[in-house]
């Protein structure tokens, strides 16, 4: 019994609400606009729509995913997004350089140190920058370390959307740890603000070096043994064996990048393809499968949870003295240009596009997120699966809905 | 800085260049008309020795002027990023062929492109807005956009309940575009 | 995956079992608090000198430079003469909300707040728009409104403020300033009548003016200002 | 203001509440002693009249009584029993180690609002827990706890489990129909599915336990298994024991087969809609549903209040306190005395730091063990249901914490998955299981006649 026209809303009296309450209808109210709106907003016999709204449990964010279903097999879905949307570009292009890098901070929260490295890139390549040395080698050591947590908690994650109960704190634990030691050295659990244009906030201090150290010697078998609850577990490996498998040709068309597309076969990780910062003299190499599904996606992560590891090594074997940071004016003018820059983040290529036209503040700063790309691809893996499915699939390619929506 | 690359860029794509090919630190761009977009990507996809496989990125640019889109490509043959900027797009109507028949993953990337600058792409199958709400009339990004005409317009025009005096019934055509001084 | 199909159970079942009895992580936290690190930037924090007096002197240079604006602090100016605030109400000349002003400590106005009976601003969007919301052609504004509604209404003048985004107090200001601008509508057109036929023509108003500063010139020889 | 006035208004909130319940509570015992000396007669023999029926009314209210309790404590096993495997802590700020905090949640549930949505069926919706809540109940009227304390001992009390077993799913659809959202639709659809195909194979796997008991009730049953641990049928069962105990945990919507709350898919599955006293229906009836399966594994295959050795020596221990005389009053007065000091004596001695008053009251509180534990010995001993129950409870609740162990580890099966495990697995498993106790009854008919 739908209420009446215009009603008060229930938390403000003053305020006076104008639509009808009643069921709020996947289907949007409008004529469907284009091709693919039409063709999918269309019922066929027997099918239904449902909302997999903003707040569900298991859409990592808020994301609206409308799924068309047959019984309980998806048909097709449609993500929406828009609703994490708080415009960091047009922010960006009021903020002068300095403030840039703390709007990019919160876009992939979880790995918030590669937000930072892109934007400080491309500056860098506007600004023609020499970073020193022992700059770019804590850059790549915490960012590791940041790529080690994010990685830690995508598994618990994985399990938690099976519906597994302990993965998740377990890996909580493992992230936390890092995170600690994060915090002693840049001063901040999550949104680091440790980079700067032209090297790094502070140094190395003791108590970062002493926690990394008896991290570092319980590291690998810490995660092992965490994993082991769920790598061989029939119900965990039978649930996400042969779901959402993609092949190389068509994730090479959907332009994915970073684990998902290293599961399908293809060695392409930016430290490699395009290397930047110090990554040419650091050896380390890129693990790859071939079946591209759920579980090899999962299984790539924990290698390269070890590499990860490997990389930390070397930086701190052969970590160089010397300055932490640039000698630079206090109010950055670029001259008028344009730079891009690439880093491979823990969901993929995470890249930059900044124009300078000689104020201090950006012209355009174009941000490119990885897990934006990902979400494609659900549409293409999801047809036939069941419900529970999409779980699954959607946690393997691990999006994060700050990035996503920008 | 692959000064070869941009030798062979020159000499295969000498009639379509509507610029110099720059290049600074690793990146080469060139800039080409809107109309080539097609047979210039497609020569870069498919050409051996050029095999530009990777699209990293796709996007809108709005230089106050004119309106352009920007193509980064990536390929094993050259150490650089591959910049191509279709460049001079009118900027109440700019209209550019989409790339989505080469990858399907660009579909998104000019869905934001047209939802933040209003550049139609021809050819995507799914241009609708894909962050704004779908009722949202004003493209956010473009230089021309005034939070305010827009703020007025919505209902809730960014005042708080409190203080929100009666929307505007119809809003004036004239407030969607501020007469910044030319 | 092993051979019996059940192992994999079993031997996460036998993991989680050895897990239920090994110490915890959980810091319980009113009791004992977790070890912040050293250079822990999270905590905000006014540092005092030796003497015990307060080292900020309210330069506002941390609430400039924060990027994200989320500064809103007060405090007695650097010689200690009046109250200084900065906040949202003085970077964006935003309209004050209770809860913004209970935040940062100012006086909040009587709570019994009159809502203003509401007016069609359609007309008043016309004008605004000829005159380009430009908050430099206020009293053009002003007057422009008062020939369309007969009187300046207060939902105008919200409407004004929130457009050109001056602040409200500084038109009710400009209003008050000007007499032959009112609030309220004229309550018989005879009395508006009988008051316009009392008030001198512009010119001789003019004229008067400058007889009287010209008397003042006698004095101190300044150029009369046009 | 009279004198009354002045004192009345003096006094706090909870000394007007004491002085007002006194003179309440007076009156009521006054009204009770009248009514059991003037009517008691007639009453008594009313009573004695028709006795079946004031058994069955006051086993009903036993039950109804004990279910809620059980289900707190179930509910505060899990939530302790998952947090000490995620290596968290878990709840320890209400009572004594977060003891309190299920009974918290209890009241919290009764005081919330239960809402009703626009657009639900409003009768359906409102009976759906009530349906589910008592199915699961009333199956525990035929599980027998001790040797003579058991609601009622049908002859076919096996068969009325599963009878009321299978009335839940009832409630569940009921639930998810009703309540006008799509997500309960499919959780109420799953549960459907779920709960009907793993009724055949749980009904199946105890047919094989019936041939051997020859009798359907759960007493018989529990009587046959007395003695050493080696007769109760888990031995001479083994393949029906995991049958039964995997078709167990589906028909209680357990993990791994949790799909009708499948929180991370559809939400909260039948329960979405609901709220307040309403959705802790639902919650009591989960966790009495655990109870029940544990209960009636216990029972069936475990043997159910049986000791696993029998007592070897000889039982009859009876001490009439009468026989003491006067002793009886000095030891009322002297034993505490001397057990406290004996007690505080070597905790004095220990460490100096412990102060005199300190080391008395761990004395008196270790005698009070001391005698506690001689009582229980002496009751143990000599009452046979006292140990009955105590070893009923014992491994009831063993299998309580394999199913809180098996949601803390294991993750959730997908619908599909489910299905071809209860048609091709569990189904051909039971008829196998039964058909070789049926061939091995009959070898041994004819070796052994």
């Amino acid at each position: 019994m739908p209420i009446s026209e215009a009603h008060q809303s229930t938390d403000d009296p003053r305020v006076t609400l104008d639509r009808e309450l009643g069921v709020f209808e996947p289907v949007p109210p409008y004529p469907p606009r284009t091709e693919r709106e039409a063709e999918f907003y269309t019922l066929g016999d027997g099918e239904m729509f449902i909302n997999m709204g903003p707040q569900h449990p298991s859409t990592h964010g808020v994301l609206r995913v409308v799924l068309k279903l047959d019984g309980e097999k998806v048909v097709d879905l449609d993500p929406v997004l828009g609703y994490l949307h708080r415009g960091v570009e047009k922010l960006c292009e009021n903020a002068d350089y300095h403030q840039a890098i703390c709007y990019t901070d919160p876009l992939e929260y979880v790995s918030s140190l590669f937000n930072e490295w892109a934007p400080v890139l491309a500056f860098e390549k506007l600004m023609d920058v020499e970073v020193p040395r022992r700059a770019e080698y804590i850059r790549v050591l915490s960012s590791e370390l940041n790529r080690v947590a994010s990685h830690a908690l995508f598994l618990g994650w994985m399990a938690l959307d099976l519906g597994g109960l302990t993965p998740i704190l377990w890996s909580f634990i493992e992230r936390d740890e890092i995170v600690d030691m994060l915090a002693a050295l840049t001063g901040q659990r999550m949104l680091f603000n440790y980079f700067r244009i032209g090297g790094v906030n502070g140094d190395l201090n003791h108590e970062f070096m002493s926690r990394l150290g008896d991290w570092m010697s319980k590291a690998t078998e810490q995660i092992e043994s965490g994993n082991a609850l769920l790598n061989e577990n029939e119900i965990f490996v039978r649930r996400m064996r042969g779901l959402g498998t993609i092949d190389t040709a068509t994730a090479l068309r959907m332009v994915m990048t970073g684990p998902n597309l290293r599961a399908t076969g293809v060695p392409f990780d930016i430290r490699r393809a395009h290397p930047y910062s110090v990554f040419p003299e650091l050896e380390f190499d890129i693990p790859t499968r071939t079946e591209g599904d759920c579980l090899a996606r999962y299984l790539l992560r924990m290698d390269e949870i070890k590499q990860s590891l490997r990389i930390i090594d070397q930086c701190l074997h052969n970590m160089p003295d010397g300055p932490v940071i640039a000698k630079l004016p206090r109010l950055l003018r670029p001259r008028p240009g344009r730079a891009y820059a690439a880093v491979e983040g823990p969901r993929g290529q995470y890249s930059t596009y900044a124009i300078s036209d000689g104020t201090d503040q950006p012209f355009r700063m174009r941000i490119h997120d990885p897990s934006f790309i990902h979400l494609q691809s659900v549409g293409l893996m999801m047809p036939g699966h069941l419900i529970a499915d999409t779980m699954a699939i959607m946690a393997s390619l691990d999006p994060i809905m700050g990035g996503v929506d920008k | 800085m692959d000064r070869h690359f941009k030798a062979r860029l020159e000499a295969r794509f000498a009639a379509q260049l509507t610029g110099p090919i720059r290049q600074r630190h690793d990146e080469t761009e060139m800039r080409i008309a809107p109309g080539d977009v097609v047979s210039v990507i497609t020569a870069l996809h498919d050409e051996p020795d050029l095999n530009f496989q990777f699209l990293s990125d796709l996007a809108g640019v709005d230089t106050g002027v004119v309106m352009q889109v920007v193509y980064h490509l990536w390929s094993e043959t050259t150490p650089d990023w591959l910049r191509v900027t279709a460049d001079g797009l009118s900027r109440d109507d700019s209209r550019v062929p989409s790339v989505t028949f080469l990858w399907k993953g660009a579909e998104w990337m000019e869905r934001e492109a047209y939802d933040m600058f209003g550049i139609t792409f021809e050819g995507n199958r799914d241009l609708r807005r894909i962050y704004m709400p779908p009722d949202y009339q004003s493209f956010p990004l473009r230089k021309d956009f005034y939070l305010a005409d827009d703020a007025a317009r919505s209902p809730g025009g960014g005042v708080r309940p409190m203080e929100r005096t009666e929307s505007p019934t119809n809003a004036p055509a004239t407030a969607l575009v501020r007469r910044t001084p030319a | 995956m092993s051979l019996v199909p059940g192992l994999g159970i079993v031997k996460g079942m036998g993991l989680t079992l050895r897990r239920f009895f090994e110490p915890k992580v959980t810091i319980k936290y009113p009791e004992e608090k977790a070890p912040l690190p050293h250079k822990f930037r999270g905590r905000l924090q006014l540092l005092y000198d030796e003497w015990g007096t307060l080292k900020c002197e309210t330069c506002f240079q941390c609430a400039q430079a924060c990027p994200i604006e989320c500064i809103d602090m007060g405090g007695i100016d650097t010689r200690g003469r009046f109250h200084v605030h900065w906040g949202a109400p003085e970077t964006y000349g935003e309209r004050r909300e209770e809860s913004a002003l209970r935040r940062s400590g100012r006086p909040v106005p009587d709570p019994a707040y009159r809502p203003f009976p509401a007016v069609d601003l359609r007309e008043l969007d016309r004008i605004l728009d000829d005159y380009d919301h430009d908050p430099a052609e206020m009293l053009a504004i002003l007057e422009a409104t008062q020939t369309a509604y007969g009187y300046l209404p207060v939902a105008a003048l919200k409407r004004i403020s929130q457009l050109t985004g001056a602040w409200y107090a500084t038109i009710y200001g400009t209003a008050t300033y000007y007499s032959h601008l009112r609030f309220e509508p004229a309550t018989a057109t005879l009395q508006a009548a009988a008051v316009n036929a009392h008030r001198p023509p512009e010119a001789t108003y003019l004229a008067a003016l400058d007889a009287s500063l010209a008397g003042a010139r006698k004095s101190s020889r300044k150029p009369a200002r046009a | 203001m009279t004198v009354v006035g002045k004192s009345w208004s003096r006094l706090t909130l909870p000394g007007k509440v004491i002085f007002t319940a006194i003179p309440i509570l007076l009156l009521l015992t006054v009204a009770l002693v009248a009514v059991i000396v003037l009517l008691g007669g007639p009453i008594l023999d009313i009573l004695e009249a028709n006795l079946p029926i004031v058994r069955f009314v006051v086993a009903v209210t036993i039950i109804l009584l004990v279910t809620v309790p059980t289900a707190f404590l179930i509910i505060y096993m899990e939530m302790k029993i998952i947090a000490l495997m995620n290596l968290r802590i878990g709840p320890d700020r209400v009572g004594p180690f977060g003891s309190l905090l299920s009974v918290v949640h209890g009241l919290k549930v009764l005081m919330k609002e239960d809402f009703t949505p626009t657009g639900a069926d409003p009768i359906v919706f409102t009976w759906a827990p009530v349906v589910t809540y008592l199915a699961s109940v009333m199956t525990l009227l035929v599980i027998p706890f001790a040797p003579g304390l058991f609601g009622q001992d049908l002859n076919l009390g096996l068969l009325y489990f599963f009878a009321i077993g299978g009335l839940s799913v009832v409630g569940l659809l009921m639930a998810g129909w009703s309540s006008y959202n799509k997500y309960s639709l499919l959780g109420g659809l799953r549960a459907a599915a779920q709960v009907i195909s793993y009724e055949i194979p749980l009904t199946l796997s105890v047919v094989g336990l019936i041939l051997l008991a020859g009798t359907m009730s759960l007493n018989q049953i529990v009587l046959n298994q007395s003695g050493w641990f080696t007769s109760w049928y888990v031995f001479q069962q083994p393949l029906a024991v995991l049958i039964f105990f995997i078709a167990a945990t589906a028909e209680a919507n357990r993990t791994p087969f949790d799909l009708t709350e499948a929180d991370s898919e559809i939400v909260a599955g039948f329960a979405t809609e609901y709220s307040g006293m309403r959705f802790g229906f639902f919650f009591f009836a989960e966790y009495v549903n655990v109870f029940i399966i544990s209960a009636l594994t216990v029972t069936l295959f475990f043997g159910g209040w049986n000791a696993p050795f029998p007592w070897p020596w000889p039982v009859d221990v009876t001490f009439n306190p009468g026989s003491l005389g006067i002793g009886m009053l000095l030891g009322v007065a002297i034993i505490p005395v001397v057990l406290t000091l004996a007690f505080a004596a070597p905790i004095w001695i220990a460490s100096s730091r412990i102060k005199g008053w300190q080391a008395l009251i761990g004395g008196f509180v270790l005698a009070n063990l001391f005698i506690v534990a001689i009582i229980g010995a002496w009751a143990y001993i000599g009452l046979e249901w006292v140990a009955g129950l105590l070893w009923f409870l014992l491994k009831t609740y063993t299998f309580v914490f394999i199913f809180v162990w098996m949601r803390g580890t294991l993750p959730r099966v997908r619908i599909d998955q489910l299905m071809d495990f209860a048609w091709k697995w569990m189904l051909p498993a039971s008829l196998l299981n039964l058909f070789l106790t049926a061939a091995a009854i009959v070898v041994v008919k004819t070796v052994r006649p």
